[in-house]
């Protein structure tokens, strides 16, 4: 089976003229058609920059370093532009964190919805589909005038409305209310899974994207550092981080517990990291962690980032 | 009692002359922190939480109701609560002056009060994990954990007898986010300040609260101690929201 | 219903604007140094003279009632009478208006017309930001009456076959029409550029892009629109301003506009003529910036004056 | 026609006792102009057609258009078109008949006026002599200053239809030469008193052209008065008058041909349109002259000492001041107008002979070695010029002018507005005249009530100056004239500098065009009943 | 700085700054002094001809530059310092203080900027003051406004909160807080303040109404050089230059400047 998605080796600096940042350092991902996955990462892990590098979508000031991003059988940084954005209109779908932003203020719903679907498209029933109430009052409606849920589901018919292969949602709920939030997941991954879309989850919520998506890659200083079936990740982590995030997240601790926090704070790389970003951080750091760049390791389900995955694993 | 909102109303008209419309911020909201102890103040965004941080806080007038401080209404003039209460606030972005350093942030509580002890200011900075030589530095120098780190050394420099955290935690990541709670529960201890806890997320005022308030539409809805509600919430709105979690 | 209000409420506050534009002008008009009777009498007159012109005018009352006759009579919509044509002022400025009129607005469309795509361009070709920033720097540095006083010898020396100087038709009003729109050129380039920048960096942009459209498409039908708000509002400011930069092209061209007239009248203390020229284009500004509302309000729906409240 | 057929005689005679006014002639568009004229107008020239002409300044006073009341020259030139006067003045400044065909002078203080017969205004009634003395009467009562100009008149008097007896109480010699001017025209006064006609509304005279119509301070459109008595006059058919405020706005339309004649303001304008084919440019002498008014009223004043005003008069090269201010077209002059009949010598004025050296002795005496002033001046061109020449002039002498530039109402403001005046020292020019006796009036602060702000009165000056004007031209009246000259030079109030040069230019191929060498009323269009159009 | 033409710009007001500092100790001779024939081209003992008085242009344009920067810098500041107080405060504590202050500002506004400046030349009487006055008028309503605009984005700041929560009193407020913040947007609009400052100058000058005779400022001497353009080019020639690329140096300073407090372009896709 060919990956609908296959990021390799992928290193972006943001070069602002004063300070260079490696916003990506040697990042891999596969995708397969079909499949759900929630990238996890806290800011400046490189989620989101990995998220816009799939459609090519970064910033001028970004410079892609190494590596290589295929998306359905394209090279899609050597594309020509006409090329890359008919790959953007067929095959990719975007959804972002702020709904009300990224929707034309200036333009009623339904018009934004028929620039998008052209001649053709009915955009009354791309708003049924997301399960919108009343799709006749909506279309008629500005962005500013809808709710978060509202709008987030509008951004979602509109990125779903040519069928993509791909659905790259960033932080989709961040933005919402925790109720809100569930029902606007639940529209996306059903209307995702009728149209066989598969779906890339960004977030920072280890146990959100656990409970919905089918993997889990978990990023840290560029890279992702753990991937694997969603339970065993959030169930048994390999990565001395992702146990780290698990624990500190304070609804996993039991009342009266004290949490025990990852000591330190997210590295901010300006070059390529000489051994493991999270050593600062880790408990079970040695030396070679600081010197020697880890290799993939495959423990039990996962793949992680990791001299002593294997050992701390049998350990536990 | 440490703090006390009985039966708070606050409305704000918006609109035009002659046709002003009346919102409903708080409506008839009855609330109290006791000594030494947190409450978590939680609902959606427009539940009207954060304008009970503002009337606890004497930022905001009540239209109706009474707020009293120690037992005692509130002063006519806000300024004779300095120092004994202070605000933790949600953005570590925007919680610290970025034209002033930090040590001149944390003994601003202090200078207000005709005070100067730059050795509480940097005892301070130590007692939140910061180091003394931090006072120099400006603020976009100080990652996001390290911000809020000073913001609480400022609200705690007057060591006030109450404290507010408005989202204090809300835009940390995650493994930061565990530092700064265990650093409040920690200072609660050695200073033994009460606190009104604000937040939407409900795993963070599990951890840091003695006792959970929920609001929706300016109304508190439900009132229980944090086991209680976590294990039996009793409104059929808390349940909602716990399932969330 | 809240449409009325809010037009009430707005003009509520463009009266206060005006009243207050009344009492500085009035104020203003009768600190000037040189009294009337030495400036339109000439230093020939006689004490008979003066006290007659005085009494004639009004002007020998304090201040404070000669304030409120002339109020009253702009309430009634008599502006008064110039000293020197001793013709009413209204008409006097009503025969001027067309020039001036005319001028500021063919500025403010050869402005738009070459501003707006000049914008649009250097904001998109962002590699070419220099050459925009100093073309429109060039704009303001050259001040309309070298510009001007170039123009009139160039085309009147070498018969270059637009007239330049004096008003027949409204072809003398092209030269006068591109000197005058010079500036408004490079501020309304600059205004584009810079508000499109802004919009391009909103995330509904960022959308239509991963969307996988077309630079052109959605500058056409995303960027143009909400980059349009800043450009309006400052189409109303540039509209004052040619207002009173007319009256430089005015004198240069030598064109009978309201602007020269009431420097002319100022020169002159004649007051009737001052303050009813002060007050018009008070009112056009005011006016005009109403209408700039209203155009915002149509373009973006948020900050309408229609959908107020219509939170669904 | 008629000005030149009369002025040749004339000039001859006048020439002897004129110290410079008349031996210039220029060659303009490859014709010579007579003596008296630096243009004159080609005859073979077919009459017809309708002139451009640009000028920088309408008629614009509260007292509307009244000729009576017009006390500025630019005014006196717009209403010339217009109205006309009893006699009128040749290009040596000789008194020619106007509209009296002749008159006698049987005693000093009696003139006898016979009228032309063949007058009519432009509505087309006959002129009386009713008209004529109603005019006269109607000034006298008015509060005109030219009432003053026109001397002690006693009565005026209709002897017949024909005929006006006017009667002065003392000998006057400039009576003549102020009827000459504008605010003596003879106005319809049977309409006034009527009052079909309002004179300060509308224009309504005897003269070659009258108004079609008229947009304040934009333009004006003469037609030809049909029923003219000049024979042939007026030869254009029309002239349309645009006012240009802006200088370069008058060199552009004299350029593109939009105009056909325009006066100018810029000393330098020949050099300027040096360039421009076609376009001739004249200069024309004038007997308007610039002085400096040293404040001696104000409390405190720095002047107060003659010898510090002796010292500045001395210090004042009035030869720099014209070749550097004015172009070297302004000359010096003393209080009687260089370029009039029996005006004084400027460089036989003690000033004048005088070194620095003297002046700075002066100072030291009067324990002024430190001076510092303010000089006020309106920043109509070129007074600024003017002033920074005498700015550095003084300084050779060590005095300090500091120079306060203003528009010209804040400047009367100042000069005029209050009795004492507070400025320093200002600077301004008057219009010289016609006769040298008639500017020096505004010497007597008495008589110019206007000048009492700054000045005080000096007796011997005033009767010096009195005496002058009640002598008939000649050797005596001339040797007055300098002593008065001289007596203005010492009290030095009111300092005579340089006459202000005027220039008009016009296309030779549109316009031929006719101009004395020398003009006393500022009227530059004062030959315009026989300018010629030429069609291009 | 890797923006070229920024520097550019920053070396062009340099050189100008140092030529308006030689200028005071009349470097280049005394600009009021009559040293040639009228009108003369350039030539030994005036290097860049002569004036209608015969003057060196040389002198007189070193002079314009001093008097045209000190005046138009001196106003900005006094500009930059009322619109601070006005913008800062009307931000901070809106209401009917807000009201009033817009209200005043909105009639300046509504004035015609030339007309704005010809009746205060005519109240004040012309010169420095005059001009001064006449430039601060001008650019204080566009200045508040924006500043008022950014004092209302930084009342809502958290620490502003935090320091009423600590009770600070007003003063504090507005001069620890809030003025540091706002201190980008004004250096920014002052800059732009500065260009209209020197163009307002000019226009008053033409209108006669500017600094005194025999003081030379750009304005001025523009307004001769316009006059004598036909007879004497070197007459508007210098001073057109300078005038030229020193508005157009603020400009770009001015542009680099924003740019460096609000990066946008960095960001955009399109």
């Amino acid at each position: 089976m060919t990956a609908l998605l296959e990021v390799r080796d992928l290193a972006v600096e943001y070069d602002s003229g004063e300070r260079r940042v490696r916003a990506l350092d040697g990042a891999d991902l596969t995708v397969a058609a079909g499949e759900t996955i929630g990238i996890v990462g806290e800011s400046g892990s490189g989620k989101s920059t990995l998220g816009s590098a799939v459609g090519r979508l970064l910033p001028s000031t970004a410079n892609r370093v190494t590596g290589d991003v295929w998306l359905a059988g394209e090279r899609v940084f050597d594309l020509p532009p006409a090329g890359i954005r008919r790959l953007r209109r067929e095959r990719l779908g975007f959804v972002f964190q702020d709904p009300i932003a990224s929707l034309d203020p200036t333009m009623r719903v339904g018009k934004q919805l028929k620039l998008v679907l052209g001649s053709k498209g009915d955009p009354l029933s791309h708003l049924d589909r997301v399960r919108l109430a009343n799709p006749g009052r909506v279309a008629r409606m500005y962005p500013h005038q809808l709710s978060g849920g509202m709008a987030q589901r509008v951004a979602l018919a509109i990125a779903m409305a040519c069928q993509p292969r791909l659905l790259i949602a960033d932080e989709p709920t961040a933005a919402l209310d925790a109720q809100v939030r569930e029902e606007v997941l639940e529209v996306v991954f059903s209307v995702a899974a009728e149209a066989g879309t598969s779906i890339v989850w960004l977030s920072h919520d280890l146990t959100a994207v656990a409970r919905r998506c089918s993997r889990v890659a978990v990023m840290y200083g560029g890279r992702v550092v753990e991937d694997g079936p969603a339970a065993d990740v959030l169930g048994q982590p390999a990565h001395p981080y992702t146990a780290a995030l698990a624990r500190s997240a304070p609804a996993m601790a039991s009342l009266g517990d004290r949490l025990s926090p990852v000591p330190g704070r997210p590295p901010v790389l300006a070059e390529a990291s000489h051994g493991c970003a999270f050593e600062p951080r880790c408990p079970y750091a040695e030396e070679r962690c600081a010197k020697e760049r880890p290799e993939l390791h495959v423990v039990r389900t996962q793949e992680a980032l990791c001299h002593r995955a294997t050992e701390l694993v049998t350990a536990s | 009692m440490i703090l006390e909102l009985d039966n708070v109303t606050v409305t704000f008209t918006a609109g035009p002359p002659f046709r002003r419309e009346h919102v409903h911020a708080m409506r008839g909201v009855s609330l109290y922190v006791a000594e030494g102890e947190t409450l978590g103040l939680v609902g959606e965004s427009g539940s009207g939480k954060t304008t009970a941080s503002r009337v606890a806080l004497g930022l905001q007038r009540p239209t109706a109701g009474a707020v009293r401080f120690e037992g005692k209404p509130f002063p006519k003039r806000r300024r004779e609560l300095a120092g004994h209460m202070q605000a933790v606030l949600q953005h570590p972005h925007w919680s610290l002056n970025p034209r002033m350093r930090v040590g001149a942030s944390v003994a601003e509580p202090l200078a207000v009060l005709g005070e100067k002890a730059p050795d509480r200011v940097h005892e301070m900075l130590e007692r939140v994990g910061l180091e003394a030589g931090l006072a120099t530095r400006y603020p976009h120098e100080l990652s996001g954990g390290q911000r809020q780190r000073v913001s609480i050394a400022r609200a705690l420099v007057t060591r006030p007898r109450f404290l507010v955290f408005d989202e204090a935690v809300s835009a940390l990541d995650v493994s930061v986010q565990a530092q700064i709670l265990n650093l409040i529960k920690d200072l609660q201890r050695e200073f033994g300040f009460s606190a009104l806890f604000i937040s939407h997320d409900l795993g963070v005022v599990r951890y840091i609260a003695d006792r959970i308030a929920v609001m929706r539409g300016g109304e508190v809805v439900e009132t229980a101690d944090t086991a209680t509600f976590y294990t039996a919430p009793a409104h059929e709105y808390s349940k909602r929201l716990l399932e969330a979690l | 219903m809240r449409l009325a209000l809010w037009w009430l409420g707005r003009a509520v506050s463009a009266a206060a604007t005006l009243l207050g534009v009344s009492i500085l002008i009035f104020a203003a008009v009768r600190m000037m140094p040189g009294g009337f009777a030495e400036t339109i009498l000439g230093p020939f007159a006689t004490a008979d003279q003066k006290a007659e012109l005085a009494d004639r005018y009004g002007l020998d009352q304090s201040v404070f009632v000669q304030y409120g006759h002339w109020l009253a009579a702009v309430a009634r919509g008599d502006f008064g009478v110039s000293m020197i044509s001793r013709e009413p002022v209204v008409s006097e400025l009503w025969a001027r208006l067309p020039v001036t009129g005319q001028l500021t607005l063919f500025s403010v469309l050869i402005a738009t017309l070459v501003g707006v795509p000049l914008g649009v361009l250097t904001a998109v070709r962002a590699r070419r930001a220099a050459v925009g920033r100093l073309l429109s720097g060039l704009g303001v540095s050259v001040p309309e009456f070298v510009l001007g006083s170039l123009v009139v010898f160039l085309f009147s020396r070498y018969a270059l076959g637009l007239p330049a100087g004096g008003y027949d038709n409204v072809r003398s009003l092209v030269l006068p029409s591109l000197v005058l729109s010079f500036f408004a050129i490079s501020i309304t380039a600059r205004t584009t550029r810079d508000a499109v920048m802004g919009v391009l960096v909103e995330p509904y942009v960022t959308a239509a892009v991963a969307r996988g459209e077309s630079p052109w498409f959605i500058i056409r039908h995303h960027v143009l629109r909400n980059a349009a708000i800043p450009v309006v509002t400052l189409l109303a400011t540039i509209t004052a301003y040619l207002l009173g930069g007319a009256l430089i092209v005015e004198y240069v061209f030598n064109l009978p506009g309201i602007g020269s007239y009431v420097v002319q009248a100022v020169g002159r203390r004649d007051y009737a003529v001052v303050q009813a020229g002060v007050l018009l284009a008070a009112t056009v500004f005011i006016v005009l910036n109403l209408l700039v509302d209203l155009v915002v309000g149509l373009i973006d729906p948020r900050l309408g004056v229609t959908s107020k409240g219509r939170r669904a | 026609m008629r000005h030149r057929l009369l002025a040749v005689p004339l000039a001859a005679a006048v020439l002897v006792t004129s110290a410079c006014s008349a031996q210039e002639t220029s060659t303009t568009g490859g014709s010579t102009a007579k003596a008296g004229y630096v243009a004159t107008v080609d005859d073979s020239l077919p009459a017809g057609g309708t002139l451009d002409v640009e000028l920088p300044i309408d008629i614009g006073a509260a007292t509307g258009l009244d000729p009576q009341l017009a006390d500025v020259a630019s005014s006196w030139q717009l209403m010339s078109l217009v109205y006309e006067t009893l006699v009128t003045v040749g290009p040596d400044f000789a008194v020619q008949p106007a509209l009296a065909a002749s008159w006698e002078n049987p005693s000093p203080t009696k003139y006898v006026f016979r009228l032309r017969d063949d007058v009519f205004f432009s509505n087309g009634r006959a002129m009386t002599a009713d008209d004529v003395v109603g005019s006269l009467q109607r000034l006298l009562a008015s509060q005109s200053v030219w009432r003053g100009q026109l001397g002690p008149v006693k009565s005026v008097t209709k002897v017949d239809d024909k005929t006006v007896d006017v009667e002065l109480t003392t000998a006057y010699t400039p009576f003549l030469a102020a009827l000459a001017n504008v605010p003596a025209a003879v106005l319809p006064m049977k309409e006034i008193n009527e009052k079909s006609v309002d004179v300060t509304k509308t224009m309504l005279g005897t003269g070659p052209f009258k108004v079609d119509s008229h947009r304040q301070d934009v333009s004006w459109a003469f037609g030809k008065n049909d029923k003219y008595w000049s024979d042939g006059e007026p030869r254009l058919d029309g002239v349309n008058v645009t006012i240009a405020t802006e200088e370069a706005a008058r060199v552009a339309s004299l350029q593109s041909g939009k105009a056909s004649v325009a006066t100018l303001g810029n000393v330098d304008s020949k050099s300027m349109l040096a360039g421009a084919s076609g376009v001739e440019v004249l200069s024309q002498a004038t007997t308007d002259f610039y002085y400096l008014m040293l404040n001696t009223q104000v409390s405190g004043s720095k002047f107060a000492d003659p010898r510090v005003r002796k010292a500045i008069n001395i210090a004042l090269d009035r030869e720099q001041i014209s070749s550097v201010a004015l172009g070297g077209q302004g000359k010096p002059t003393g209080v009687t107008p260089t370029g009039l009949p029996g005006a004084c010598d400027p460089a036989g004025l003690p000033s004048a002979t005088a070194g620095a050296e003297e002046a700075k002795k002066l100072l030291a005496e009067a324990g002024a070695t430190n001076l510092t002033f303010t000089l006020s001046i309106f920043s109509t061109a070129p007074a600024p010029a003017v002033a920074q020449v005498i700015q550095q002039n003084l300084e050779q002498v060590g005095i300090t002018v500091k120079i306060e530039q203003m528009d010209e109402a804040s400047w009367a403001g100042k000069v005029y507005g209050a009795v004492p005046a507070t400025f320093d020292a200002a600077l301004s020019w008057f219009a010289g005249y016609a006769d040298a006796g008639m500017v020096t009036k505004w010497w007597n602060p008495d008589v110019a009530v206007f000048n009492k702000g700054f000045m005080k009165s000096d007796p011997a000056l005033s009767s010096a100056i009195d005496k002058a004007v009640v002598l008939p031209a000649g050797d005596a009246r001339t040797a007055a004239l300098a002593e008065v000259c001289t007596k203005v030079d010492e009290d030095a109030q009111m300092l005579p500098l340089v006459t202000r040069p005027s220039t008009v230019a016009y296309r030779t191929d549109a316009a031929s065009v006719g101009l004395y060498a020398t003009e006393g009323y500022g009227n530059a269009l004062r030959l315009i009943a026989d300018f010629r159009k030429k069609s291009a | 700085m890797k923006d070229w033409l920024t520097r550019a710009g920053m070396v062009c007001l340099g050189l100008i700054v140092l030529v308006a500092l030689a200028s005071v100790v009349n470097l280049a001779g005394d600009p009021d002094e009559i040293v040639g024939p009228r009108l003369a081209p350039p030539g030994p003992g005036y290097w860049l001809g002569t004036d209608n008085l015969g003057r060196s242009m040389l002198p007189r344009i070193m002079e314009g530059i001093a008097t045209t920067l000190l005046l138009s810098s001196v106003a900005v500041l006094v500009t930059a310092a009322l619109s601070a107080v006005l913008g800062i405060v009307a931000g901070y504590r809106g209401g009917v203080v807000n009201e009033l202050i817009m209200r005043l500002v909105e009639v300046l506004y509504s004035f015609p900027a030339i007309v704005l400046a010809i009746l205060v030349a005519a109240v004040f009487g012309p010169g420095q003051l005059a001009a001064l006055a006449s430039i601060v008028l001008v650019t204080i309503p566009l200045m508040t406004r924006l500043v008022r605009a950014a004092a209302v984005g930084v009342a809502q700041r958290d620490y502003v909160t935090a320091a009423i929560i600590s009770g600070a009193r007003l003063p504090r407020i507005l001069g620890r807080h809030l003025l540091p913040n706002v201190a980008g947007t004004i250096a920014v609009q002052v800059t732009y303040a500065l260009s209209v400052g020197i163009a307002v100058e000019g226009g008053l000058s033409f209108l006669g109404f500017g600094v005194q005779p025999p003081q030379a400022s750009l304005g001025v001497l523009i307004q001769q050089g316009t006059t004598y353009m036909t007879a004497a080019p070197w007459m508007i020639t210098g001073p057109g230059v300078v005038f030229v690329v020193a508005v157009l140096a603020i400009n770009v300073v001015g542009d680099g400047l924003r740019d460096r407090f609000e990066p946008r372009q960095a960001r955009s896709l399109v």
